[in-house]
């Protein structure tokens, strides 16, 4: 409502200006990560979290995003912001035409379907021959430049999606604040009841997904001009469960939770390679990995409502809550 | 709403501790990164990082070039190490994924490697390539793909050890010569290992006189290639060329048998390990493919500048693993020991070593003898390989 | 007539669910649906929401033909309902399930909603207004804040009502609404729901407790095995015999 | 030319015999617990690789395939006690994340015992391939086959035949009146997930020979397991077997004719219509189920 709602992103805001003062590429690159992958997931929880739809197969998005921006960056010369847009238009076009058929699938099937499509798209990069590069994939994508700003440095790169990330959480929480996130809220809930209530459900459901493949897209450029090195590989099936058990892990439904979701599995992997090797001498991924599946099964077991959801630990009642009359 | 705003209060709560204890995690390699920038006194170590595909798809090449690598360390740091420096080196896992690898490199560099061994395939190399080239940071890649060097005008900074497909097919398209075979069907693998191959034949067997008749491919988890080669079978080629790694290369030799096909075989130097022979049960036999000298090592003549280089790391690596090193672990111990000799000259100073680095000529290592230059960061020449024929289950030099 | 229905019927594989249903009810009226259980009043619901397609007849409202249209049009159509078994959005507040039941109000699509704050918007403030207004009527005004599950299950019912008049329809089908409601709860409701006739909102109620029924019905249909066995006002139905024969049994009287 | 199809059409049975067993173990623990166990393929490729140690201190395969299975129908077991049993309650979804997540450990658990060498497994028969008109056919998948019969005859057997199996079943019907008649639902669960390790187990040790063992091979295995279940309907035993045939038999021919490449976006062409399309699967016994 009023300024005081935003405390959150306001404080998120100054907290984007402090790591300037470090001068560690390495944390940039870092957050630069955690922010694209946020990026997915915040659609992904709008998606999964309030229309109540599960896609498996954001990574075709994601590489969607990130294939467009190369190819036309380095193949047609495109200008880069304008090859960042046609990232995240082209997946939105993509979602629009197989949404309405897939979203008519519940639950398990419609899991299975986005499956299926996320590794169709994953086998058209690999078979894409000379426009995609095969599996060799393709290099040589400029640095993002918009206006007269080159994003050539990791500090530069770090401010831009932050900044780019911070609007879209500002979007995203107008949005579930509105009649529109209620009506998603309700589909979730119960179809039948949003029905109605006046909700084209199909429609509504289908702008959710587009929504969530434009932002997946988005991220997907981003990622190419970051990395500026793109193949098949970092878009497989892998990936779009990754985006799943972050937007599981920060909590579906919530505000921040996609947010903490992102910052949390990056952090871990990191954390771990650090940490892991200092516990057991010599030992690689393999420990990673296990430590890795059981923090996600017990965190699923403890607190299956995701991590945000551990804030409630923290509250005290400040003001005396309500109670129902019995 | 107001319920809202209060739950996005305590939230931040948590948002505010996780980023937190994110800056002060990086900012502990800040700290060691500034260390570096103070004068070095005489025995301070010479920082050095390897990022290797150790878990993931392409764990079969990370392993043993990590093996190589601890092994390489200790010895040199117990024979005293670099002039006196011994080596300080920080071997990272990006599991085969290439976000991860950007991430474990920029680590490095933060904590102030002199230099990055590595990654171990392709793609994971390929996505280092922006980082290295931007914070002017040597990198010696164990992965094969010439895209990975050049052009070295972008690739300033980057070198590798593997031999590059096109000197493979050299070898190959010399024996086809002299066998008088003119129609090949070329199968390979559905990955960038596979892809390379493909393109470095096609540009080969231009304007030579051979011809490609078929041309198949299958993924790396295929469980049967027979369709495949039911359909080189019908086609009127003389030899198949086979790109690929075990299993399925192992799996195709076998499918390859059982379909009846009796024209020569002839895989890449990807099936150079023992383990392609003891998967494809018997059937490897007769299987001929060029190879570093590494597998032949007994077999090469006392004349080749490399025999005493090899028998001394299949010796240590027999020693200390009990088990016969491949060719992965040579890209491993060959780019150790550029980078070690490059530092010999150079001291701790990123631009002075990858100017030794160019510089290298007549370097014997493991996969060949290395001239660098300008032009060509690889450095390794038709000479490196030699082609072998799979007899009773053991590697034998045919030339 | 506000709504029409006309030779309506509906088959589950060999058992007739309701056959040749036809009856209107008025602008401003209370029609009430009595039967016994499995009588076919939930599925003519269903029929006239959209849920269900009947294999013959018409619906129309205001004349205009709503068979073939998907419950979210005939939502729009200005027909809302409630259900037997409550479908509340759990995991909302009591006044954000109201709000979400005025989703026809306004207008403000998914772009527009993702770029306006919600603070800013005179829309979001207005339906809020009128939200709450609605809770103070129907007495859930202080539970407001609270999740709609933590209501108790009478409450629940009425949060159900609430939320199908959020968004002001011209006709309210009310499947069961005084279950699980103590006496005095069910007076209130009652009271309530002829207070709401004379607003001139339309209602189809389906109810067992004859006492509501009798006091805020107009109209009374009666159904047994999906056919319609007597229409009239509550007076007529209470004296005709075949009523008393089929539903209430030859010992009951009607209240 | 005909030998050629003929070639395609006996490498696709060789194929879909793999298919068709692992689709098997996943629909029987989904049919039981209405869970869809991603972690299926980690049973498969444990239980092959068990068998690789045992086989190299020289016991006789029959022994090796047998303390296979009952190790890893233990482990099976024990996961559920630790995790699937404490997460009762869970959503659908959140069910397919904690298998998500015992896929990971498991797989990280093969990868530190037996490393990243891949392995061979001996052929239950000796002998090379039978020669049917000028074709090849692989004797092992005459096994693989064989085993899917008995593990078929041993499901119709155990739900028609015995208590527990019409216990089972009425679990999975009516899970209230299941418990009202004493039917511990705890118990069958726990039994799912044992026999999903045992006959997960089973179906390693005989593919093992035909696709030799890798620590993460179950993963694609598993996504080739769940084609093939949805193909045959996802609660369907006998649409299972059929579609993983289907899915061996339509890759063989998409790679021998169209192309190599291709050949998985065929299959998941047919995965998505037969979704889109039919969803109850290509055998048609629909039965709604509660997920």
């Amino acid at each position: 409502m009023h300024l005081k709602n935003h405390k959150g992103l306001i404080l998120l805001l100054f907290l984007l200006v402090i790591p300037l003062k470090i001068d560690s590429n390495y944390l940039y690159s870092t957050l630069v990560i955690i922010a694209i992958y946020s990026i997915v997931v915040q659609g992904l929880g709008i998606l999964m979290g309030y229309a109540g739809q599960v896609s498996f197969g954001h990574a075709a998005f994601f590489g969607l995003g990130g294939y467009t921006a190369a190819i036309l960056t380095t193949r047609f010369q495109w200008p880069t912001l304008l090859a960042l847009l046609a990232a995240a238009i082209l997946p939105g076009i993509i979602a629009a035409i197989i949404g309405r058929q897939t979203l008519k699938l519940r639950e398990l099937y419609l899991a299975l379907a986005t499956l299926g499509f996320g590794i169709l798209v994953h086998i058209i990069f690999n078979e894409g021959g000379e426009l995609t590069g095969g599996p060799s994939g393709m290099s040589g994508i400029p640095n993002l430049t918009i206006g007269i700003i080159s994003f050539d440095n990791d500090q530069k790169f770090y401010l831009l999606v932050w900044f780019m990330l911070l609007l879209i959480l500002v979007g995203i929480y107008n949005l579930v604040h509105s009649r529109t996130g209620r009506a998603l809220c309700s589909i979730r809930e119960s179809e039948y009841a949003a029905e109605n209530a006046g909700v084209d459900c199909a429609r509504l459901k289908l702008q959710a997904f587009i929504f969530s493949a434009l932002l997946a897209g988005l991220a997907g450029g981003l990622y190419a001009f970051y990395v500026s090195f793109i193949s098949p590989s970092p878009f497989s099936f892998h990936t779009s469960v990754q985006f799943v058990l972050m937007a599981v892990i920060g909590g579906l439904g919530t505000f921040w939770g996609p947010l903490l979701g992102a910052v949390v599995v990056v952090s871990l992997n990191e954390l771990l390679r650090e940490i892991v090797p200092l516990l057991i001498p010599g030992a690689g991924g393999e420990y990673q990995i296990i430590i890795y599946g059981i923090i996600l099964v017990g965190l699923m077991i403890f607190q299956p409502k995701g991590l945000s959801s551990i804030g409630r630990y923290f509250r005290l009642p400040l003001k005396k809550e309500l109670k129902p009359e019995g | 709403m107001k319920n809202m705003s209060k739950g996005l209060k305590r939230r931040l709560g948590l948002a505010l501790l996780l980023v937190i204890s994110l800056l002060i995690s990086a900012c502990s390699p800040t700290k060691e990164a500034d260390v570096k920038s103070t004068t070095a006194s005489a025995n301070e170590p010479y920082k050095i990082g390897a990022v290797l595909d150790i878990s993931g798809n392409s764990s079969s090449l990370g392993v043993p070039e990590r093996d190589t690598l601890l092994m390489m360390v200790e010895k040199l740091n117990s024979e005293g190490g670099i002039n006196g420096h011994p080596v300080d080196l920080t071997i990272m896992d990006n599991k085969s994924d290439e976000t991860e690898s950007v991430l474990a490199a920029k680590t490095l560099i933060e904590k102030g490697s002199l230099a990055i061994l590595g990654a171990s395939s392709s793609g994971t190399s390929m996505a280092m390539i922006k980082t290295v080239e931007s914070e002017k940071v040597p990198m010696i890649s164990l992965a094969a793909a010439s895209s990975i060097v050049e052009p070295t005008s972008d690739r300033k900074w980057v070198f590798k050890t593997a031999q590059s497909d096109i000197v493979m097919i050299s070898k190959i398209i010399s024996y086809l010569k002299k066998n008088d075979l003119n129609k090949i069907a070329f199968l390979y693998m559905n990955n960038s290992y596979g892809d390379n191959g493909k393109k470095a034949i096609t540009a080969a067997v231009k304007d030579s006189g051979i011809s490609i008749v078929a041309e198949e491919k299958f993924d790396a988890n295929d469980k049967d290639m027979t369709p495949q080669l039911s359909k080189v079978k019908a086609s009127e080629a003389q030899v198949v060329i086979v790109w690929a790694i075990p299993p399925s290369a192992s799996i195709l030799t076998k499918n390859f048998k059982d379909v009846g096909l009796t024209i020569p075989l002839i895989h890449s130097h990807g099936v150079g390990n023992q383990k392609f022979i003891e998967l494809a049960q018997g059937a490897a036999d007769g299987t001929l493919l060029p190879i570093g000298k590494l597998s032949v090592a007994q077999q090469i003549t006392d004349a080749d500048p490399q025999k005493k280089v090899l028998e001394s790391y299949i010796a240590d690596y027999v020693k200390k693993y009990n088990s016969e090193p491949n060719s992965f672990g040579g890209y491993a111990w060959d780019a150790f020991n550029l980078l070690v000799s490059a530092l010999e000259k150079a001291g701790p100073d990123r631009e002075a070593i990858r100017g030794e680095l160019e510089k290298t000529q007549g370097f014997v290592g493991i996969s060949g003898v290395f001239n660098m230059s300008p032009e060509d960061h690889n450095g390794l020449k038709e000479d490196s390989a030699v082609l072998v024929k799979v007899d009773q289950g053991k590697w034998k030099l045919i030339e | 007539m506000l709504l029409e229905l006309s030779g309506i019927s509906k088959h589950f594989g060999g058992i007739v669910a309701v056959k040749d249903i036809g009856f209107g009810v008025k602008e401003g009226s209370i029609l009430a649906l009595i039967g016994p259980n499995g009588a076919g009043k939930t599925t003519l619901f269903n029929i006239i929401t959209g849920a269900l397609p009947p294999e013959a007849g018409s619906v129309t409202i205001n004349g205009r033909e709503i068979v073939g249209l998907k419950p979210f049009e005939i939502a729009s159509a200005g027909i809302t309902r409630t259900f037997q078994n409550l479908q509340l959005f759990g995991s909302m507040t009591v006044l954000e399930n109201v709000m979400a039941g005025a989703y026809l109000r306004s207008k403000k699509g998914f772009v527009r909603s993702f770029l306006s704050f919600p603070g800013t918007c005179r829309e979001e403030k207005k339906i809020r207004e009128e939200s709450l207004i609605l809770l103070e009527e129907i007495g859930l005004a202080e539970t407001a804040g609270l999740p709609a599950t933590q209501l108790p299950f009478g409450k629940q019912r009425l949060l159900e009502i609430a939320r199908a008049l959020a968004s002001r329809p011209a006709l309210v089908l009310l499947d069961e609404p005084a279950a699980g409601l103590n006496p005095s709860e069910t007076e209130a409701l009652t009271d309530y729901l002829k207070k709401l006739k004379t607003k001139g909102t339309a209602m189809i109620l389906i109810e067992h407790d004859m006492q509501t029924v009798m006091e805020a019905a107009d109209r009374i249909v009666v159904l047994n095995f999906g056919q319609m066995i007597a229409e009239g006002t509550p007076a007529e139905i209470q004296a005709h015999p075949e009523v008393i024969k089929a539903y209430l049994g030859e010992d009951e009287k009607i209240a | 030319m005909g030998e050629q199809l003929l070639q395609l059409l006996l490498t696709g049975l060789t194929l879909g015999s793999i298919y068709s067993i692992i689709a098997l173990t996943l629909v029987t623990t989904f049919n039981v617990t209405g869970i869809l166990n991603l972690a299926q393929g980690e049973f498969v490729v444990i239980g092959a690789l068990i068998a690789v140690s045992l086989q190299g201190t020289g016991m006789p395969m029959a022994v090796v395939f047998l303390v296979s299975v009952i190790l890893v129908g233990i482990l099976g077991g024990l996961l559920e006690r630790l995790t699937i049993n404490r997460a009762r309650g869970a959503s659908s979804l959140g069910m397919l994340i904690i298998t998500i997540g015992l896929s990971i450990s498991l797989r990280g658990l093969a990868l530190l015992i037996w490393g990243t060498d891949t392995y061979s497994l001996p052929a239950f028969s000796q002998g090379g391939s039978i020669m049917i008109g000028g074709a090849a056919l692989n004797p092992q998948s005459i096994w693989i086959f064989a085993l899917v019969a008995v593990t078929l005859a041993g499901l119709y057997g155990f739900f028609e035949h015995t208590f527990w199996g019409k216990a089972v079943k009425a679990s999975v019907y009516n899970q209230t009146g299941a418990r009202l008649q004493g039917i511990n639902l705890n118990t069958i669960s726990l039994l799912a997930f044992v026999s999903a390790g045992g006959l997960g187990a089973a179906a390693g040790v005989s593919i093992g020979p035909i696709t030799m063992v890798t620590y993460d091979m179950g993963f694609m295995l598993g996504v080739k397991g769940f084609v093939a279940a949805a193909i045959g309907g996802l609660s369907n035993v006998g649409g299972a077997v059929i579609g993983g045939i289907l899915l061996g038999i339509l890759e063989s021919f998409s790679s021998g004719l169209i192309s190599s490449g291709l050949k998985d976006a065929i299959s998941i062409i047919i995965l998505l219509g037969v979704l889109l399309i039919r969803p109850e699967g290509i055998i048609g016994a629909i039965r709604e189920r509660k997920i």
